[in-house]
C-alpha cells in the first residue's frame, strides 16, 4: 500500500504549500485550508450532490463522444493514409480554434442546456483524443502488423488485434490530458443556463467573492478528479496486463 | 438524467397555454423586477409563460443572445450598440433599475477629479467605462488622463483594487456592497432615478407584440410596486440566490427605488450610442431612437 | 505450386534481390541457404506480400493474396503479439477465419512441450519458447503457404529434433509449398527436397541427395556425411564468387 | 508534394463548410467566408503584426518553459519511483484545478503584464506536457535500459541515451496538444492588461459584437497555428530520423 | 575471476534456478549449454545484475557492479539502441565511460563486414548483420566480464567462422572470464575451455576434452568427431533425468 502512503504525502505536501502561500499572501483571495475545511460542511448543505451530479453527468457524456470520436478519426488519420492526409490539416487548423468564439453557433444549435455544454467540453477535448490516439497509432512500427497481415486479417480483424492494443497506453494517456481540460472547462461551460455544477459553484462563490466557498469547491473538484483519475488509472492497469509481465 | 428543473425547488409549475417569453437575466439588481414578478406570480397572472436564464457575465448573455436562445436579456445601452453592430435586430424596451459606482482604495483619492494620472482597472468600450468617461468629463478630466488597465472579471478588478494594483474602479452592485464591505470609498455613484443605462433588450419580434410587451409592463411594473413596499429583508433569499449577493451584504443591502417601467431617456442612449462610435464599437453614426421602443 | 518470376527488390537506391525466378512444388520443401545480409528475409517478404517488389508471385496459378489463400510465416523475430497470451497467439490464425481453436491449440502446445505456458504473455518466455510458439502458430494454420525465416535458430538440439519431427508430421498431413530458410546445413538436408542457394541477389538451384529417403531417416544415411560434405563445398563455392 | 496537396483540399473542404453553414445559418453570428476574406486588409491595417508578435511572444515563452518542466517532472515522475508516487497524486490533484479560479492569485503575484499570462498558459499546458511525457516513459520496456545498464552507464547518460530518444516521440505528441491548448488560452489571458493579442483581437471584436472581424482574427489565428504545428512536426520529423528505416 | 555462488532466481512462484555454484577463471571461457527454456538467459542477466536474485556473484573478488567494471553482454535479442546507428551503437561502451571510439569502431566494423552500414540505423539491418553489430559492441569495449547469449546463432556458417576467429583474437588480446550460452555443441567445443550444463535449474560442470587445443585447430583435431559424440551423449543423459 505505498500507493497510499505516497497519496498522503502528497496531499500533505500539496496543504502545507497552499497553507505557506495562504499565511504569506495573508488575503481573502488565498484562505488557509483549515479555514476552508471548517467551511466545507456549510457548503456541503448546499445541495453539493446535485453540483457533482450534474458536473459529472456532463463530463460522462464529453468524455464518450470525445473517446468514441477520436479513437476512431485518430486511427482513421493513420490507417487510411489517404483520409488522414486531409484530416491532419483539418485537425491543425480547428484544433486551436477558440471555441469560445463558437459559443454563439454552439447556443443556435444546441440551446442553453446541457446538450450545448456537452458538445462544447467535447469540442475542446476531443483534439486532444484524436491527436494523442493518431500519434500512438503513428507509432506502431510496420513490423507488428506483419504478422497478422500474412495470416490474411481483415481490414477489422487489424484493427482489433493489432491497432488497439498497440495503442491502448497512448489513448489512455490522452484521456487523462483530456478528462483535466474537460474539468478545467466546467468553468468556461456551467456559467450559462444552469443553476448546478461544480463549475457553476465555484464561479458562483467567485462572483460573491466568498473565496472560502469558491476553494471548498476546488477541494470538491479536485477529490473528484482524483477519483476519476484513480478509475481511468485502474481501468488502463487491467487492459494492459500484458504489459506487467515484461 | 433528472431534469435540472426537477432538483431546483423553486421549479415552476406548468403555465396555461401563453405567451412564452424567454429573458435571460444579470446576477444584479437590475433583475430583481424580474424574478419577483416570476416568483409572485405576476407574469403568470397576466398570460406570460417566462423562462429565466441567469447568467454570470455578459459575454455568455451576448452569446445566447446572438445564437438565438433569447427573446430578451437585462443589458445596458452600451452592449446593445454592439447588438445594432451585430444586426441581431434588439432593441431597449424598458429601462432597469440599476446603477454604477466608482469606488478606490487610494487614499489621496477623495473625488472623481483626483483620479487623473491613476490607474483604473475596467473593461473599455462597456456601459461601466462609458459612465466613468462621462463623470471624469464632469471633473474636467479625459480618459486619457488616467492610466487604463483592461480587465474583463469583475471581481477580479475588485481585487485588484482592494490589493491596490489599480487605484480604481466602476463597479454596479452587488460588488458595489462588497467592495464598500471591503472598506473601499465610494467616490461616485449613479442614480437610478436620474440615470439608467442598464434596460431590456428585447429581439424584434417581441418587440413587434405589442399586446404580449403590454402585458410585461404590467407584470413589471406590478413586481417595482410591490417591491418598493418591501425591504430588502424580504427578499433575502433571491438576493442571495440570484442575484449573487453573499449573505451577510444582503443582509446590510438597501433596496434602491425601483422605478416603473419607462423608456431609457433618449438622451442618455444617444449619449451611449455616441461614445459606441467613437470607440469603434459603430463604423458609422446611427440614430439611437431607431433602437428604441415605446413603454405605454 | 509456388512461382517466383523475376523478382527484384531494392532498398533505397540497393538493388538486393534481382530477377529471382523458381517454383516450389504443391508438395516441395526448398530450404534456402545464403550468406546473412544476402537477402534471404527479403524474399520471404517479397513471397508473402509484405515487402514491394518488381516480378510476380503466384501460388497455385493466382497472385498472393493472404486475405484468400492460407500463408503462414514464422518470421525471424517470431512476430507474436505481445498483447496476446501463447494459447491466443497460437490459435489466431484459426480465429482469424472463424474456426475453433481451442483443441488444435492445446494439442499443438503439448507437442512442442508449451502446454504450461499457455496462459503465459511473450515477454515472460525465453527466446526458444518464443521461437516455439511461433511455430506452433505456423503449424496449427493449416497453410497453403508455408515460410520458415531461421525458425529453428534458438531451439537446442533435442528439442529441435521434436520439432523436426512435428514439422514433419504435419507436413505429411496437409502438404504445402515449403520455404526454409537457414544458416544450418544439416537442417537444409534433413528438412528439404531441393536447395536454393541465394549469392549476391542471384538464386541457384541445387539438389538435395537425399531427398528421396525419409526425414526422420537422413541422419542416419551412409552418404550423410559425404552430402554435407559436398554441400558445404559447394555452397563456399557459390558464395565466394 | 502529396501533402501540400491535400493540405489544399483540407482548406477547400473546411472552406465549403463554413460557406454552406454561413448560407444555412444566415445570421450576422456566422458571416461567410468571403465576407471574411474581404474584411481582412481592413484587419491588418489595424497593427496586426503586433498582435501577432505579442501572442508569439507570450506562447513562445509559455511553451518553452511548459517543455522544460513537463520533460523534467514527466522524466522523473517514472525514473525516480519515490518522487513519482508523490508527484503523481499531486499532479492529478492540480492538474484540473481551475486556472482561471488562479487568476487572482496570479494577478497578486506577477501583475497583469506578461509576466502573469506568461505563468497562467504554463499553468494550463504544464500538466498536459507532464502527463504526456511521463506516460511515454512509462511505455519504454525495461529491456532497453538493460543494454546500456549492462555497459555501466550513469543515470545522466541512461537519460541522455535511452529515456530522452524513447519518449521523444511522446513529447512530441504531447507539445501539439499543448500547443493548441496554448493557443485555446489565450482568450482567456489576454483579456486583462493589454492591448496586443490575437486572443485580445478576437475577444475584443466579439465584445463589440464585430463578427467579421472576429472571423478575420480566428482566420489568422488558424493560420498561425497551422505554421507552429508544421514547425513542430518538421522539428519531429528531423529528430525522429532513425524511425524512417524501420 | 567470476565467482557465482548459491545464486536462485524465481519468476512468480516459479524457482528457475537453484543454488546455481561454479567459478569462471580470470583467462577462462565456460560454455553454458541447457534446454530451451531451463534459464541460461535467466542465469547471464543475474550475473550482470539485471535480474533480481539470492546468493552472490562477484568479479575479482567484488560484487558486479556495471559501474564500475567493465561488462559486455551480446543479449540474446542483440540490444541494440533503435536511435543510434550502427557506428554510434557499437562505440557506444566506449563513449560511455569517456574514450575515443572512432578508430576502434571503424577496426571491428571492418573485421565483421560491417562498414557499409555503419550509418544505417538497426531497423534497417538483417538479422544476421544486428547480431554482429552487437558482437562488435562487446568486443569492442575490452570488458573485464564477457557474457555471450546464443551470439552467433543468426550467422551463416561462413560469417560464423570469421566471428569465431575474431573472438579469438580479441580474447587472447584482452581475456577475460567469459560465458558462451549456446545450443550448438560444436560451438561450445570450439570456443570453450569448460562446460556448464544446466538442468532443471542446477549445473552440471563438464571438461571440454579439447580445451587445451588452440581454438582455430579444434575442428580439424582427429579426436574431434569422437569428443563431439561423447558431449552429445552426455548433456542428453543429463537433460534426461
Ligand atoms: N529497411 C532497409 N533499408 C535498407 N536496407 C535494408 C533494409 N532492410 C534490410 N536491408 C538490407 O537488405 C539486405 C537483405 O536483408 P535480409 O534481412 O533480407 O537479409 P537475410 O538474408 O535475411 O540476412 P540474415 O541471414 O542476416 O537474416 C541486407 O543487406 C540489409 O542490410
Ligand atoms: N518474466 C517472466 N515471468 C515468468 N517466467 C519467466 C519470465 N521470463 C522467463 N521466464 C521463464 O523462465 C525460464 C527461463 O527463461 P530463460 O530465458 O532464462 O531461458 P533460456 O535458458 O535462456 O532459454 P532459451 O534457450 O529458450 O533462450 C523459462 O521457462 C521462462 O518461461
Ligand atoms: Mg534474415
Ligand atoms: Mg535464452
Amino acid at each position: 500500500m505505498g500507493k497510499v502512503k505516497m497519496t498522503a504525502v502528497a496531499l500533505v505536501l500539496i496543504h502545507a504549500a497552499w497553507a505557506v502561500a495562504a499565511l504569506v499572501v495573508h488575503q481573502a483571495v488565498l484562505p488557509t485550508p483549515w479555514a476552508v475545511y471548517a467551511y466545507l460542511p456549510q457548503l456541503a448543505r448546499r445541495q453539493l450532490q446535485w453540483h457533482l451530479f450534474f458536473s459529472l453527468y456532463r463530463l460522462g457524456w464529453s468524455m464518450v463522444i470525445a473517446t468514441i470520436l477520436g479513437v476512431v478519426i485518430g486511427i482513421a488519420c493513420v490507417r487510411l493514409p489517404r483520409v488522414g492526409r486531409v484530416l491532419d490539416p483539418l485537425i491543425y487548423l480547428t484544433y486551436p480554434l477558440p471555441k469560445i468564439a463558437l459559443l454563439p453557433v454552439v447556443m443556435l444549435l444546441f440551446g442553453l442546456g446541457d446538450g450545448s455544454k456537452i458538445i462544447l467540453i467535447t469540442l475542446i477535448i476531443v483534439f486532444q483524443v484524436i491527436i494523442g490516439v493518431r500519434d500512438a497509432v503513428r507509432q506502431i512500427p510496420a513490423s507488428v502488423y506483419q504478422g497478422v497481415a500474412v495470416m490474411g486479417a481483415s481490414r477489422w480483424q487489424t484493427l482489433w488485434y493489432v491497432t488497439w492494443p498497440a495503442s491502448l497506453a497512448g489513448l489512455f494517456s490522452a484521456l487523462r490530458i483530456a478528462l483535466g481540460s474537460a474539468i478545467a472547462t466546467l468553468f468556461f461551460t456551467e456559467v450559462y443556463g444552469t443553476e448546478y455544477g461544480i463549475g457553476y459553484l465555484i464561479m458562483d462563490e467567485w462572483n460573491r467573492l466568498d473565496y472560502l466557498g469558491m476553494y471548498g469547491g476546488i477541494v470538491v473538484l479536485a477529490a473528484l478528479a482524483f477519483i476519476l483519475f484513480a478509475a481511468l488509472g485502474a481501468l488502463e492497469a487491467w487492459s494492459s496486463r500484458w504489459r506487467r509481465s515484461a | 438524467a433528472p431534469k435540472e428543473s426537477a432538483v431546483q425547488s423553486s421549479g415552476s409549475a406548468a403555465a396555461p397555454k401563453s405567451a412564452t417569453i424567454r429573458i435571460g437575466t444579470m446576477a444584479a439588481p437590475d433583475s430583481l423586477p424580474l424574478y419577483v414578478a416570476q416568483q409572485a406570480g405576476y407574469f403568470k397572472k397576466h398570460h406570460l409563460n417566462v423562462k429565466l436564464t441567469a447568467f454570470k457575465s455578459p459575454k455568455e448573455r451576448d452569446a445566447a443572445i446572438a445564437g438565438g436562445q433569447l427573446d430578451a436579456a437585462v443589458s445596458d445601452a452600451v452592449a446593445l450598440s454592439t447588438y445594432v453592430n451585430g444586426q441581431l435586430g434588439f432593441k431597449s424596451a424598458t429601462a432597469l433599475t440599476g446603477y454604477f459606482g466608482i469606488v478606490t482604495s487610494a487614499d489621496n483619492v477623495k473625488s472623481v477629479a483626483d483620479l487623473k494620472g491613476q490607474a483604473i482597472a475596467t473593461m473599455p468600450r462597456q456601459t461601466p467605462t462609458f459612465y466613468l468617461d462621462q463623470q471624469l468629463a464632469k471633473a474636467g478630466l479625459k480618459d486619457t488622463d488616467v492610466a487604463i488597465k483592461e480587465v474583463a472579471a469583475i471581481p477580479v478588478r475588485l481585487q485588484l483594487v482592494a490589493n491596490k494594483q489599480a487605484a480604481a474602479t466602476i463597479l454596479p452592485d452587488p460588488f458595489l456592497s462588497m467592495a464598500k464591505a471591503q472598506g473601499l470609498k465610494v467616490i461616485a455613484q449613479s442614480d437610478p432615478a436620474q440615470y439608467q443605462t442598464t434596460l431590456l433588450a428585447v429581439d424584434r419580434a417581441l418587440g413587434q407584440n405589442q399586446a404580449v410587451m403590454k402585458r410585461f409592463y404590467q407584470a413589471y411594473d406590478q413586481a417595482v410596486k410591490t417591491i418598493n413596499k418591501h425591504h430588502a429583508s424580504d427578499y433575502q433569499a433571491l438576493l442571495t440566490k440570484q442575484l449573487g449577493f453573499p449573505a451577510k451584504i444582503a443582509a446590510a443591502y438597501q433596496l434602491p427605488h425601483y422605478q416603473a417601467a419607462q423608456a431609457v431617456p433618449t438622451k442618455t442612449l444617444k449619449q451611449a450610442f455616441a461614445y459606441a462610435h467613437q470607440t469603434g464599437i459603430l463604423k458609422q453614426a446611427v440614430d439611437a431612437s431607431d433602437y428604441q421602443l415605446q413603454v405605454q | 505450386m509456388l512461382t517466383v518470376s523475376h523478382l527484384g527488390v531494392a532498398y533505397a537506391h540497393q538493388q538486393i534481390l534481382e530477377d529471382v525466378t523458381f517454383t516450389v512444388g504443391p508438395q516441395e520443401i526448398l530450404a534456402v541457404l545464403g550468406p546473412s545480409g544476402v537477402g534471404k528475409t527479403t524474399l520471404i517478404n517479397a513471397i508473402c506480400g509484405q515487402q514491394a517488389h518488381t516480378g510476380t508471385v503466384t501460388l497455385a496459378g493466382q497472385e498472393i493474396d493472404p486475405q484468400r489463400q492460407q500463408l503462414a510465416l514464422v518470421p525471424q523475430d517470431y512476430g507474436l503479439l505481445p498483447w496476446l497470451t501463447v494459447a491466443a497467439n497460437v490459435g489466431l490464425p484459426l480465429r482469424l477465419r472463424h474456426a475453433a481453436a481451442n483443441q488444435q491449440v492445446m494439442a499443438m502446445l503439448e507437442a512442442l512441450g508449451l502446454t504450461p505456458l499457455a496462459k503465459r504473455y511473450p515477454a515472460a518466455l525465453s527466446g526458444g519458447q518464443r521461437q516455439r510458439v511461433a511455430l506452433a502458430r505456423a503449424f496449427v494454420a493449416q497453410p497453403t503457404l508455408l515460410l520458415l525465416d531461421e525458425a529453428f535458430s534458438a531451439l537446442d538440439p533435442v528439442v529441435k529434433q521434436t520439432a523436426y519431427a512435428l514439422f514433419d508430421k504435419q507436413w505429411q498431413a496437409t502438404p504445402a509449398p515449403t520455404l526454409v530458410v537457414t544458416h544450418d546445413w544439416e537442417e537444409a538436408l534433413v528438412l528439404s527436397d531441393r536447395l536454393l542457394v541465394l549469392a549476391q541477389g542471384h538464386p541457384h538451384l541445387m539438389k538435395n541427395a537425399l531427398a528421396d529417403l525419409p526425414r526422420a531417416q537422413r541422419v542416419h544415411a551412409p552418404a550423410y556425411p559425404q552430402v554435407l560434405a559436398d554441400l558445404r563445398e559447394a555452397v563456399a563455392a557459390q558464395w565466394a564468387k
